[in-house]
Formats: C-alpha cells, structure tokens, sequence
C-alpha cells in the first residue's frame, strides 16, 4: 500500500553533499506535489564532522514537525552508521555503503569520545560489536531493518572511468548515490529526478549530465533488485506552485516584499545566509522594470551593523540587520540609543545555543528574556517570534511596520531549527499584507520638533526631508537637544513609553497569541518552531485518548496578558505544560511576570537538536498522567 | 558671506568651558560651510559622546549625537543610505581613537566619501581628564595620579595606515585655517580625517594655547611641500605615504599642521556600490517609494518572478 | 533650642568649588562628632552648569535619607536662587551674593529654557518677579525667610588685596564664603572649621592659610550680626571614628579588604570615581610592611574591561570592573563567557539615567532586568544591590567571595544616589567579614578536568598552578574542549545551572531580603538608595498613624522567593507599594516572576532626583489613606 | 628535541579541512615550544573564534578560546596578572582585525609582553568564507556572491602605526622558517605580530599554495636587510620604520616573508607598571596571598592606616 508520509535521514561527513541530496530530493518531490520538511544538523565546522538532514515526506499536507523513527536512511560513511544505529524503524530500510563493512567505531577520528563512548554502551546493552558490519547484522536480524549495501568504490570507479575523473572529483558524486538510490525505493519517476538535478545545478551542464547518467543508473538496478517499497500514493495537496525555502530564505524574501533598503550585518551562523540571499538579490527589476534596489553592508562588526542601520532609517530607508546571539549581545548599547531616539530599526535574531560561542550550529529559544531587557535604561521595544515559515514571512514585513509605526526598535525573534530547515510552502497571500510607514514624512522644512510631546508618537520627518532635526541618546526636549530638566525628563520618559499602550491596544491581541485546539486535559504553552511539533503531538495525543491545546505565544513585548490570563486560568496551574528550548522556561516566566499566572509543568529540551513528536507525546503523556512536574528531552544525535 | 554664518549657528547655549577649544572648531565648522553654502537640511553632523560630540547641537544643520565610539558608523548608514546628504563627523579622540579605533581603521578601507574631525585635546574630557589616546607616554596632566602608561597613537600615521585618502591636520584656535582644511575635506571625494589640536582649559595642562605658539608650522608653507597624489602610480603613492609618515612623526620643537596626504583616485564606497549596481546611483535607497496606500510595490507577479529559482511548479501527471 | 536634625543646600555653577564647600563642612562637623549625608546633584558638564549639594546633619544618628524643605541655603550665584527658590523652608536662613540682586531670571545662559520657563510659571502663579531681588523678598516677605546678603566682590577684593591674586584665583575662594557663612550660623566653632580647612586642603600651606584667613573673618562678621540661629545640640552619636566617604570610596575600601588585586575600567559616570580611588591605592604598604598590590588597568573600552578582567581572574587573581549603564551594554557578552567557562569575575554596577546616554550624572535603578537577563544563552550568574554604605561595604566583598565560591560573574547593582553622596560611617566590623575562595587551587598538575561534572562546582587550579586547563566559550568536555554531544550538552547544561540552586540553598534568605518594621497597614517593597528615605518615611508615617513595614530586596539571583513571597502574602495585594526609581517597577517584576505575586501599588520616580522622605510619606498616604494606585513623585531641580 | 614536540600534542582531532594551512602553524609552535622547552603550564595560547582560534585545542599547554575579536584583551589580563606566563595569541584575520581592530591596536600602544599570531587567510573561514579585512579590492573569492569592495587592511603597516615592537610575516606551509619567527616573536619582550600567510584550501581559491609558490621570498635573504633598531635613536627609528612600511607595502609578484621591523628599546607595560609600583615585580598579583584561613590579610588596624585620609577622630570637646 503506497505511503502518505515517510521520515528520511541522510547522514555523511560535513561537506560530503548531504545537504545536496537533500535539496534534489525536495524539488523531486515537490514537482510531484509533496510536501517537505527537512532539518539539517551539523558541527560548528567546515569540512569532515558529522552531518545529517533529517526529513518529513506528505502526501496530504505540508509538513510542519519531524519525529523518530525514520522509515528510510541513507549514510555515506561508517560515522553515520553508528551514529544513527537507534534512528530506523523496524522494518524501514537503510542504504549504506558496504565498503565500510570493516570500520570499527573506535577508529573515527571525527567522532566525538563523547559520542564514541555512548554508543559503546549502548552497543554493549544490545550486544552490537564494533564493526559496521555488525551494527547492519543486528539491524537486520534483530530490527528487521531492510538492508540496501552499495558499494562506492565500484560505482564512483565506474563513473571515473566514463567520464575521466579523479577520485577527489568523484567522491562529489556521493551524494548522487545517496539520492538517487532514495528516489528508487520511493518510486520517484525520472523525469522528477531530472527536475531535481536540474533545478541544482543550474546552468552547469556537464554536471547535470553526469548526475542524471549516475543517478537513472542506479535507479533502475536497486529498483530493478528491491522495487519501490516506499513508494508514495500522489499527492493530494492542491497547490500549483511551491516555494523551497529555508527560513532564512524566506525572511529575506518577507524583508524585500516589505521594502527593506539597507540590510547591515556581520557573518554569524545562523543568521548570514540571510544576508547572502538579500545580497543576491540587491537589484529589484522584474521585466526590465525597476522596482528598487537593496544595500546589503558587511560591517566591522556587530556594533557598526545595528549603528548603520539605524542611521540608514534615520534618512528614510527602512533598515534591518540580522544576527544570533553573540552579535546581539554586541548590539545592545544600540539598541537603547534608536529606543531612546524612536528610531525604526529591525534585528532579526536567530537564536542557537549559548551561553557564549555555545553551540554555534544548533537550535535553542534561549535568549528570549534577554531580548525583552536588553540594554540599560527603560524605552519601548517590540519582541515577536516566529514558528514557521509563513508566521516568518508577514512577522518579517510586519516588524518593519511595527518599526515606523511606532518609531521604536523591533526585535523579531527566530531560531536556528526554522533558520536552517528547508520547507515546501504556498506562495504567501497577498491580501494578507500591508506596508504601513506610520508618521513618516519625506518632505518636510524647518527646524522640526522631531520629538513634539504632544502626542506620543510624532511625526518623523527623515533626514534629508528637508526639515532639520537632531537626534541624541541623552534626555532631550521636543527639538531634540539635551536636556536635564525634571519635568521634562518625566514628560519625554512617558511619552516614550505610551508607545507600547498604544500599540498594546492597536495590534489584536489574537495575533499575539493563538490557541489551536480545545481539548481541556492540557494546555501546551509554547513559541517558535515548538509550534509545529505541538500542533502535531496534540493529534497523536487525542487518538491515544488525551485532549489538549497548544497556546502559541508570538509577541512578548506588549504581551497579550489579558487574552492568556484567561485562557490560563480556564486550565488552572495543574493542567499548563510550558514547551520549550532552553532550561529556564523562559517564555513561562515571561507570562508570569505579565499575568501573575505561576507556570508548574515543563517539558524542555536544550541538546540543540528539534523537538520530536514522539518524546514530546511521551513527556505529555508522563506529566498528564504519570503526574511528573518536568521533562527533559534529549533525543536526536 | 559674514552674515551667512549665522545661518549655521543654533541658539543653544554651548556648555564647553570658557577657552574651550572647541568652540574654534565649532567656528571653523560654520565658516566652512557658510562658505560652501551647504544647505542646513542636507548637511549631516554626527558625533559620539565627548565634550567635541556635543557639536551638532550647536550647529544648525541636522545633528546625530550618537554613542561613544560609534559615530563612524552611524555617519556610514547615513551616508550610503542617501549618498547625497552631506556628512561630518565629529568625535574625540577618546571616542574615535579609543573605544571607536576598530571603526576609525575599517573606514578607511571604504574611503566613504564622509569628513572626520577628530578634536584632539589628549585627554577624556568630559569624563574628568583621564589620558586619552594620544597623550604621550609619562605624561601627567593634572587629574591622573600617576604618570600616563601607554603609548600615544597617531591619527595621522593610523588613518594613512588604514587608507583614508584625505589627511589633514588643524588647530583649534586658528579658526581660519581650520576652515579652509574643513572645506577641502568635505570637498574631497572619500574618507576625510583631520586631526585638530584642541586645547582642553579644564584637564590638560600639558597641550595649551601656550605650549602650541611657536610650535606649529604650516606645512604648505613648507618649500616643495605638495602632498597631494597626482598620478595614482604605486610609486608615487609610496612616496607621497613617506614623506606624510614621517611628517606625522614630527612632535616637538616644531608641530606641523596642513594637508599630509590626499589620494584623490581612489573610487569611494558609494561608487564601488553604483558599479556593481547601478540602480543605487539613481535614486538613494532612502527616497525610494516602497508602497501605494499600503500595498506593497512589489506584487504578487514580482515575488514569482524574484524568485522563481525557488519556486516549483507542480506537475501532477 | 539647638536643634538635633538639619538640612542645608548649597549652589552654584559646575567648577565653582560647592563640593569643597561640603566636604569641608562635612569633615568640621564629623570632627564634632556629627552625622552627616550629603547628596550631590550635577549636569553632564564640566563647567558653568547649575550645581548643588544636598545635606542633612543630625546630631542623634547617622542620616540616612533627604528631603525638603531646607532650614539653611548657601547660594554664589543668580542661578542657584532662582532654581531653589521654593525648596527653603518659612523660617529658615538663605546666605546669598547680593551682588546678583538685580539679575533677571530670563538672562542667565546656563539655564535651561525648560527650567527657566517652569519657574517663570511659577513665578506668575506666586507673583513673583524676574530678578534675583524679587524671589529674595518674596522669600523674606511671604515665606519668612532669614536673609544673609553678602557682597561677594567686596569680600574677594578684600582678600585679592591682602593676597595680591588675580580675579580669577580670587574666585575659587566663593566655596570659603559659603561654608564659612554656614558655619557662622551653625555655631560651629573655629578650630572645627580650621580642621575642616585643614583636611580638604592637606599639605597645601598656603591655600590652607588664606582659606583660614578668610573664614574666621566670615564667621566672626557673620556672627556678630546674626548669632548663631542654627545652632546644632552636642552629639550624641557613640562613635569615636568616622569615615568620610563616597558610595565610591566605600566600595573600593571593600574591594581592597576583599582582596581585590586586578582592577579593569574605562571612564564612565558614576563608576570612574572608584576607580580612580583605587588607582591611589595600588601599594597596599602598612607601616613599611608589605601587603601587596593591585593594578588599576584602564582599557580601550568596556569590552576590553571585562575581558581583561575574567583573564586575570583565570591566573587567580580576584578581578573586578566597575562601570555603567552603557559600559555594560557594551560587557554583554563576555558576561556570557565568564558564566559558560565558571570564571569568576565582579561587575561593580553603578546605575546612571538611561536609556541610552541618558542622564549620564543622575540617579537611577531601572537597570535591574537588565542585568538578571543579560546576555544570549543561559548561565547562572549573582545579582545583588546594596542600600547604604555599610551594605556596599560588605556587598563588595561578598561579591567577590561569591564569585570564587560559585564560578560565576558576580554584578553588584548601585545607584549614582549612592555612589557620589558623601556619608559620615564607622569603621567597618571585622567580626562581619570573611575571604572564601570557594575551589580555587594554587598548586596543581597535569592536565586537569576543570569541568568535573561530578559535583556542580569543580575545583578550579589557576593558571600557572601547574596543572593544564582549557576554557572555552563553546560548550565543552570536562577538560574544557569543545563537544557538541547532546546528553554531555545536558550535563554541562544543569552542572552550571545547579550552581545557583546551590548559591540559593547556602546563602541565607535573610541576608537576601530585609524587612524593617513590622506595621500591617502598609508594605513597602524597594532596593538599592530607596532604603534611606523608606525607613524614615516609616517612622513619620508611623507619627502620623500609619504604622507600615519596608522589604529591603538585596539580591535578585538567586532570589528569595520563599521568605519574600511569605511576607507579601501576609500583606495581601492591596497593601503592597512598590517604590523604585524607574518606570517598569522593575524589583516588583523580578518579585512577580519568582513569586508569582502580583503587585498593584507603585511609587515611582524617575528624575534623576532621589526619593525625598517627604513626598514619599505624601504619596503613602495617598495611597493608603486615598486609594490611588500610583504615584509618580518628581520633587527636586 | 623531535621527541619533545609531542609533549605539546593533545589528542583532541582537529577537524581543520585536510590541507588547511593551519596545521602548518600549529605544527611550528609546538617545535617553537619544543625548542624554547617552555613548560605547558605555564604557557597560556589564547585566541579568539574562527577556524584558527580553534588552535588552543590542539597544543598541549593552558588554551583559553575566547570571543571573536577578544583574545588580545583576555591576553592582556592574563599576562598583567601573572608576568611569569609566556602567553601567545591566535586568531584569524577577522577576529583581530576586523571585529578586533580596536584592541590590535591599543595592545600596540602597551607593548604588553606577548605573542600575536595571525592566522591571515583573507576570508572568514568558519562562517563560510565572506570577505576578511585582508582581502583585496574587487577580488572575489569562492563563496562571494559579487566581488570584495572594501580595501584590505595592511597587518604590517597598522602594527607598526599602533607601536608594536616586533613585526614580522610567515607562511604556514614553511614550517621551520615560521617556527623560528614564533621562537624569535616569544623571546622579544613587547608586543609582537606575525602575519601568517595561511591558505585556506575550501574557501580560498585565489591566495593558495600555488599562488604563493615563488612569489615569497624572505627578507633576511635580502643583502643588508637588518630590521632591527640598535640605537633607540629617532633617526633610526624612523629609518627602519620607513625600510618596514615599504616592504609592508609590497604585494604582488614578490611577497616578502621574515622579520620586517624590531625594536627592543621600548619598556614593556610591565615594566612600566614596575616602574611606578615595585611591588608590581615582587610577587604576581595573581599569586599574592588574600587572606589566612578566611580572615582578610588587611586588618582592621591596617584599614584604618591605609585609608587615615578618610577617617575623622572625633573630638567632642
Ligand atoms: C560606552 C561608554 N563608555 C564610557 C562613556 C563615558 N564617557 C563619556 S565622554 C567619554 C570620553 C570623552 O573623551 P573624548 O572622546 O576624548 O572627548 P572629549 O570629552 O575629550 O571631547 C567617556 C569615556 C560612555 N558615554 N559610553
Ligand atoms: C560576535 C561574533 N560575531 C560573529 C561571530 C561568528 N563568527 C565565527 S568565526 C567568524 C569569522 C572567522 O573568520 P576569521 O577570524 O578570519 O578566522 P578563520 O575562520 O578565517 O580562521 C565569525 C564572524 C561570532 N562568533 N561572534
Ligand atoms: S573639559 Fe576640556 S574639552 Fe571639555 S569643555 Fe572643558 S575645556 Fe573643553
Ligand atoms: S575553512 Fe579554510 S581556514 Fe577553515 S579549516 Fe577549512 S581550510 Fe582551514
Ligand atoms: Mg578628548
Ligand atoms: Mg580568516
């Protein structure tokens, strides 16, 4: 019977193309109206630690979460045997390289000890040996795991010799095996394989022609000795055009659509390939016709990124930088300057684990309440946070909004799971977007009272107006000069933070929180990429019996406090299980510190890697009914 | 051309200490731009914090008084989001030199058509006369308790070491002096600095109007001095780079002040931009219409046409 | 009748000797065994803006607190008399330059049009007039105000004669006019005076000479035409030794009895004074004998400060660096490195106006939040603030004990209210302190596990014991090299966090959080310089009837939820006032978010100005006794 | 002396790319170590972030790996506290002189006794490949979506503008020559740079091995080149400083290698800092002891002693 969803993983040494494999395997399938989700994990490192793209196939919607067992793997080295020995269904497949038959688990140089000697202990609970070849006997035999062993040497010799190749060149074409041999046991037909080669190597010929030589080779021979045992029923998803996009992607995308002008950054994983899209497409002419053009300016450092942008907003342009933590935290004092100065600026904050260079590479949601007090001094800020791609295509267009609108920094948080995952969506809805500049004024003259107390929020006249205005991060009057007077020092304080009642009152609080579900045994409270896996663990639950709701936080700063007040309170402190990336269960004490609503049931996860369906199911099920107060997870190399 | 000066001044009180030699920079600012007729609204002086970074608001034009440090930066924003404002620096030499030196060097390797002036009064002003970077080593001015440990930096060698294509260095009491160096510095295409002796009443006992007279020389009145490169020949670049270095090491008996070096061919940021896309030329990212009535310029067609790389058709068969 | 308690402001331009008037004051009247505090306010500006000195004298006890009106005035110029004109009480005593009597309001540069235009309206509503000669009969008709005119020119021309000096030298001798006046109509007697002179000017013969010169002639003139009105009663104070100090001096005698011996700054508003002090006392020499010595390290900027500051730490020695508000915006991040490598470091914190440059010479507290989340990631660090001398005395060193015993940066909150007022306080108590140096090892070798994970707290060999240690920012094995193994992510993860449960369990909850009083009406919660006026604003209440209690938080991480939670339940919402000087009531959040107590009632003030006793006494009662919610005071110029 | 190279191996992998030109420099500080026979313990390698400042890692001796841009500064407070550490820097062309162009250059202003090695690949090797501070205008690496438009800065000539003591340039891939300038750089007391060339095999495709292959050639080679001041004179000074900055300069078709300035009549900090404190020479602040058994080693007699300035008698009279 052909499958409505399956889970793959792709694992290889850093810079062996898994990435690749899985980007032709996407489009394969997204030409064929499948929806995809892949999560790409990797060291803080170049060439040669482990790596692995983990991903979710439907037939009936566009997938939102991942979860383990995978049904289906493919590994180009011995590290990736090991490493994900517990990660395949019984009864799933593998396909592997048979060359590596003999490698012993001690004898990986890139494998981590701490690793190595996990894996050893679990090998000795199982009674694994060491070699690859007795973890295959015993996924085989004992896991009924279906084994699929090529061997490399043979199919990249026979690839050399047709087409004249070192083996450093053809080693490149690991990754060809590794799709390709996936796409025989989905049943993937070759002209969506083509598609998929084709759309990845654009424009370079040579290397298209030796994929699709290699890739319908290998096809035909595993199809021809194993069938399609995965093969997929059609899609049923009814969209005609899909966009692939990582989260970066498509943050850059939402920031273009919304007339950013001036991106500013420093390189920083998770956050620079944002840049670099934004950088490739700095000229916006669609037929000939000129539609603008961005200015992407690689700094110093962090410090002159947000300084930049912050003066670039100052003249008009709408300005933004993106980071993740350790340039944020360099962009604090900054940040209280445009506060201070009510000037628009967006910071799109990739969060990955910290404290300090942390672990660069990898997922977390912690540093949510350093964001929401960072720098000295009190002035309005606006904190939002995404979940999945489309949440972070409008937060994008809508912090720039938020930003001139309310003439204050806009922090729009995301993180490195949704950063770097890859995902198949609808091209975004046009109805849903607006651009709104709020009192900016672009022809103005005179000596300007930028800061008028009349009102809280003034208009804003940008510099080259023709009005004259002055801006200073000391105390001020209306005009913008210093001052040290009391009252207006009082005055100037509380105009500056009315901006947050207004905007408190004007943005609904529906959108700055959102509940999915009604079930009354639990209430999920969550951020971020939490949302998928929450929205999906909520549907395993109510089969096994247990109704819940998931109650997804997307602005802290106005909070919706009243709105979550109350559906807290119709939970009651007993049945609110806050869900979340970090230790301190950051965004429960943000509600507590709004609502006074004191949060008792945690599941938190902080090894870096994506919270699954199935552990999350399983610490739901443990809180709810095996009355623990706290999980923790930890599944996922 | 008197009276146009006044259309550069603001009536804010200037808090500086009488003598304060800021206020000849402040001068020499307002005569030079009477003199180039800036227009006040598309003129931009931006500053960090200092006593000096206190001047945009006694200069009527748009004022941008920043953090310590970081007015370099902030100037760059301005600058490459609307290239056709004018944009002046001021900072001290704490605030340029010291917590700002990462900024001060980086942008000189864009030669950003934007003018630095750097009030150089050896200490930190305004936070009580601590030594500053460019006091000498074992000096002592009156609020230290014990004798300056570090070395002093040179303006002039660091901003030629990190490319900065106009080097300039005034005094603060020769106000029309000054102003001319001012002019040619914002009228020269690219990253301007001049460093500007600027006696400190209050803290620096050491660097007064007395121990400058009869110290400073001019250098163009110097016979044969011609800083200026003509032919952008590496050759003569080296020796135009030389005879400025060694210029700048000059501090003593005799202090020279002038233009130390210009390099007039070296492409500004802004141009390095248009050539890689010309629309940047056409019309500042800051004056662009990115809007109707809310709806956004780029519609729905536009996105599929941007990014079509990303976007598949679906083909059912 | 000598009266027990007094309070005096003196005034004039920034530069014009008003601080020498005070200390000299200060040191005549500790001479006699009084108690003194005195308050400076002053402009971002090094010379010509207004100025004041703020001081209350008791001869009962050591004062704590400030308020208004005060019962003696000593102004030098024009400027001073205009913006103090309603803060002297009806009956009290104005010393002034009659040689400004005709100076109108509208022409004095130094003021700020919002100042001027505020008195103007205020002069209207009094009818009062525009020059210096209108407000003193105002004063003397309508308030009753003792008036002292005194001819400055005719006394500095006297002195310019007998000395032969220039006007200018003359014009540093407006301070000996002031204090000498005062003292005349405190009935301080001359050998005070002289030991007053003496001390402010030691080892300078001639200035001491002229000073004296020109004091006893005041004092005698003085007094013989106005007596000595202000006559103060003996004190009664049992101390034989005071120390004369700054909030900033009192914490850098800490640092140094703690042991301090590496000291990182860049000059910074409020912080630098403590530095500076410091720098004076780099040789630790008694008596010829050698107890060791500290450097005093100034860096290029704030980042080079704290990491200079955590590098010695690592060779053992104890480090610390003081700053401000955006100095630590700026320490953010390698915050986050010493937390994630366990290093100790001491962050002296002393709070300016913000955001931003704010109000760089004024006071504040709305920096709290800040600190307890700054910086990306999640590691345990300690907040603690202090109230008065003696607290920051201990606090400091505490600080540093803290430090060393749990591996984590320390930030020791203070306010610009405490650093740069001058106390009158005893010598420390011996009994009272102690050095813990927690795990730290001087002798060691080989290579060492620095991140035993067996116990929450490693032992810590220094560099240059002899045992090889790694540290990094990334996260790490024990040895301090880099993994990114989940389940030792996990364990590193809650072996740093632990820490702060242990720093919880050991560090008494009553050292954490204070309650004074014990009356039912009222609670007031506070921190920091707040304590002062909350104490004696309890024991006026009380006068009035309303007996209240004030809850003194003292440190915020790890906080005291337990015990603090307790006693605002005992309250009940309605009775709890939070006084603090921010907008956010930021103590209350940190109190809501760990207790889950919501708090209602607010007193707030953010001037720049400290709390005066009276209108907190005022704003009690009118929330108390009227049912308001929340008052925002804004007394003083 | 081969066999005491291991001494300085760890056994953590380096997870370098196979033929990173960092393996070139680790393996000549662990013979520069080996020769010098420094004791592990009390040698300290500290660095910043980047594919080079994973250095610590892989050599045997204390490693502190610190931020991107800060490993000068966290050197600097090591070194300040404990003078008898032997303490050396790595990091990449990024970390010290882009983000960390400010403390590259006031440690120049201290002269503080270490060692800065420059990992100089000209991109930003960890985080892909960008364009570092060392990359020349309009050339455009690998992974660059359009050519670089910033100007290289010069490592050479901004060390000697900021006053370092001992600058010189190696190449990763010539091992024993580099060795000797670490062995030479750790000897001189003050601040030295070594700019290494170090091709970056993933990222770099335009400075590779086979570009540098006979263009390097080395200084000391050259007849009568002698960078080292022998008499702190100003005129020697200048002209050795002049001799230095032209061959900085030079880039191209020949690309010099070795040591290009000295100067070892500059006061180290520490000896300036002994200078106005003996103490400070006496005895490592580090390793002064604090306290006995809990009780602080100032007494309560001491504080009154110490701090009698502040302390009033009271004479009630
Ligand atoms: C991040 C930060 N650190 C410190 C300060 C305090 N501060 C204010 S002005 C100043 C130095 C001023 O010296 P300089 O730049 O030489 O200017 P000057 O006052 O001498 O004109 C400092 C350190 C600050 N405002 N911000
Ligand atoms: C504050 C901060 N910003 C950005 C980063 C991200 N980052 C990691 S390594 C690196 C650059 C590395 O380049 P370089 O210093 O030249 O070292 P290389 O990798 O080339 O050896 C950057 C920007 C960071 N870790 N911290
Ligand atoms: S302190 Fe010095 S620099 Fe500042 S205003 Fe006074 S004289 Fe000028
Ligand atoms: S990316 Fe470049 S610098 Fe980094 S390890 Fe690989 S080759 Fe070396
Ligand atoms: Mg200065
Ligand atoms: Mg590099």
């Amino acid at each position: 019977m052909p499958l409505r969803d399956l889970l793959l993983l792709i694992g290889g040494p850093q810079g062996s193309g898994m990435e690749t494999s899985g980007q032709i395997l996407t489009s394969a399938l997204a030409r064929r109206g499948y929806g995809v989700l892949s999560d790409r994990e990797y060291y803080s490192n170049i060439v040669g630690r482990h790596s692995y793209v983990h991903m979710r196939i439907s037939s009936h919607t566009i997938p939102r979460s991942l979860t383990y067992p995978v049904h289906l793997a493919g590994f180009v080295d011995a590290e990736s045997v090991f490493t994900h020995t517990f990660d395949i269904a019984s009864g799933g497949w593998l396909i592997y390289d048979a060359g590596t038959d003999p490698t012993k688990i001690t004898r990986i140089p890139s494998m981590e000890p701490q690793v190595r000697d996990r894996l050893l202990g679990k090998y000795r609970e199982h009674g694994i040996g060491e070699t690859v070849k007795d973890v295959i006997e015993y996924l085989e035999k004992e896991k009924g795991v279906n084994i699929v062993p090529l061997s490399f040497k043979l199919i990249l010799n026979m690839l050399r010799q047709k087409y004249n190749m070192t083996l450093g060149q053809a080693q490149r074409f690991r990754s060809t095996i590794i799709f390709a041999a996936m796409a025989a046991l989905l049943g993937l037909d070759a002209d969506s394989v083509s598609y998929g080669i084709e759309r990845r190597f654009r424009g370079r010929e040579k290397v298209i022609e030796m994929n699709k030589f290699l890739a319908s080779k290998l096809i035909e021979e595993i199809r021809s000795d194993y069938g399609t045992p995965l093969a997929l029923e059609p899609s049923s998803i009814d969209i005609d055009k899909l966009l692939i996009a990582t989260g970066n992607d498509v943050v850059g995308m939402g920031k273009i659509v919304g007339g950013l002008r001036f991106q500013s950054y420093y390189p920083i994983t998770p956050a620079a390939d944002e840049s670099t899209f934004l950088e490739s497409h700095e000229s916006l002419v669609v037929d000939g016709e000129k539609k603008g053009n961005i200015l992407v300016f690689q700094t110093e450092d962090e410090i002159a990124a947000i300084a930049s942008a912050i003066g670039a907003g100052l003249t008009g342009a709408r300005s933004a930088t993106a980071t993740s933590g350790p340039g944020f935290s360099l962009m604090v004092e900054a940040l209280g300057w445009a506060g201070m100065n009510e000037s628009p600026v967006v910071i799109t904050y990739y969060q990955r684990g910290g404290p300090s260079t942390g672990q660069p590479t990898r997922g977390s949601q912690s540093d949510l309440l350093f964001t929401m007090f960072a720098s000295h001094g009190e002035f309005p800020r606006i904190v939002l946070a995404s979940g999945d791609p489309e949440e972070a295509f409008y937060d994008a267009i809508n912090a720039m909004n938020y930003a001139e609108r309310y003439q204050v920094p806009v922090i729009h948080l995301l993180d490195k799971f949704l950063a770097n995952s890859t995902f198949t969506v609808p091209i975004p809805d046009w109805g849903r977007i607006r651009i709104d500049r709020g009192k900016t004024i672009f022809k103005a003259e005179g000596d300007f009272k930028r800061f008028d107390k009349s009102e809280p929020i003034s208009p804003r006249p940008v510099i080259g107006s023709g009005a004259i205005t002055w801006y200073t991060g000391d105390e001020h009057d209306e005009y913008g000069h210093i001052t040290e007077d009391p009252i207006n020092r009082v005055e100037m304080y509380e105009k500056r933070m009315k901006k947050l009642e207004i905007a408190d009152k004007e943005i609904p609080e529906e959108e700055r929180a959102k509940l999915y579900g009604s079930g009354k045994d639990f209430l999920l409270l969550g951020w971020g990429f939490v949302k998928g896996a929450a929205l999906d663990a909520l549907a395993v639950l109510e089969e096994k019996g247990l109704k819940g709701a998931y109650l997804h936080l997307r602005m802290f700063i106005p909070y919706p406090s009243r709105m979550v007040r109350e559906i807290l309170d119709s939970y009651g402190a007993e049945r609110v299980i806050a869900v979340e990336h970090n230790i301190m269960a950051q965004a429960s004490l943000a509600t507590t510190m709004n609502t006074g609503f004191k949060i008792g049931r945690y599941i938190l996860k902080y090894t870096g890697r994506p919270i699954y369906v199935m552990e999350l199911v399983d610490a739901v099920q443990r809180i709810v009914e095996g009355g623990e107060d706290k999980v923790v997870l930890t599944y996922g190399e | 051309m008197a009276s146009n000066v006044a259309r550069y001044k603001t009536d804010v009180w200037s808090d500086w200490c009488p003598g304060c030699g800021d206020f000849g920079i402040v001068a020499a600012m307002q005569k030079a731009f009477a003199e180039l007729d800036l227009d006040p609204a598309q003129t931009v002086v931006v500053s960090g914090i200092g006593c000096s970074s206190k001047t945009p608001h006694f200069i009527h034009a748009n004022g941008v008084h920043t953090l310590h440090g970081r007015a370099i930066p902030f100037a760059t924003g301005i600058k490459l989001a609307n290239p056709r404002l004018t944009v002046v620096v001021n900072g001290g030499d704490g605030d340029l030199l010291g917590i700002g030196a990462g900024h001060f060097v980086a942008v000189g390797r864009r030669n950003v058509d934007i003018t630095v002036i750097l009030h150089n009064n050896q200490v930190y002003g305004l936070t009580k006369g601590q030594a500053s970077p460019t006091l000498r080593r074992w000096e002592q001015v009156k609020s230290l308790p014990r004798p300056n440990i570090q070395d002093a930096v040179n303006p002039i060698a660091l901003a030629i070491a990190s490319g900065y294509t106009f080097v300039a260095r005034g005094y603060a009491l020769w106000v029309d002096h000054l102003k001319e160096l001012i002019k040619a510095a914002i009228r020269h295409k690219g990253t301007a600095l001049i460093d500007v002796l600027q006696p400190c009443v209050t803290y620096n006992n050491l660097y007064t109007a007395d121990f400058y007279k009869g110290r400073l020389y001019k250098l163009e009145e110097e016979p044969g001095w011609d800083p200026i490169v003509h032919e952008p020949s590496i050759d003569e670049i080296d020796e135009k780079v030389a005879r400025a270095w060694e210029k700048a090491l000059e501090w003593g008996q005799r202090i020279p002040v002038g233009v130390f070096y210009v390099n007039p061919h070296v492409e500004t940021y802004e141009e390095r931009i248009a050539k890689l896309n010309p629309l940047y030329q056409e019309k500042p990212i800051a004056l662009q219409e990115i809007e109707e009535n809310g709806t956004p310029a780029i519609s729905r067609e536009d996105f599929i046409k941007l990014f079509n790389k990303y976007i598949v058709e679906v083909d059912r068969r």
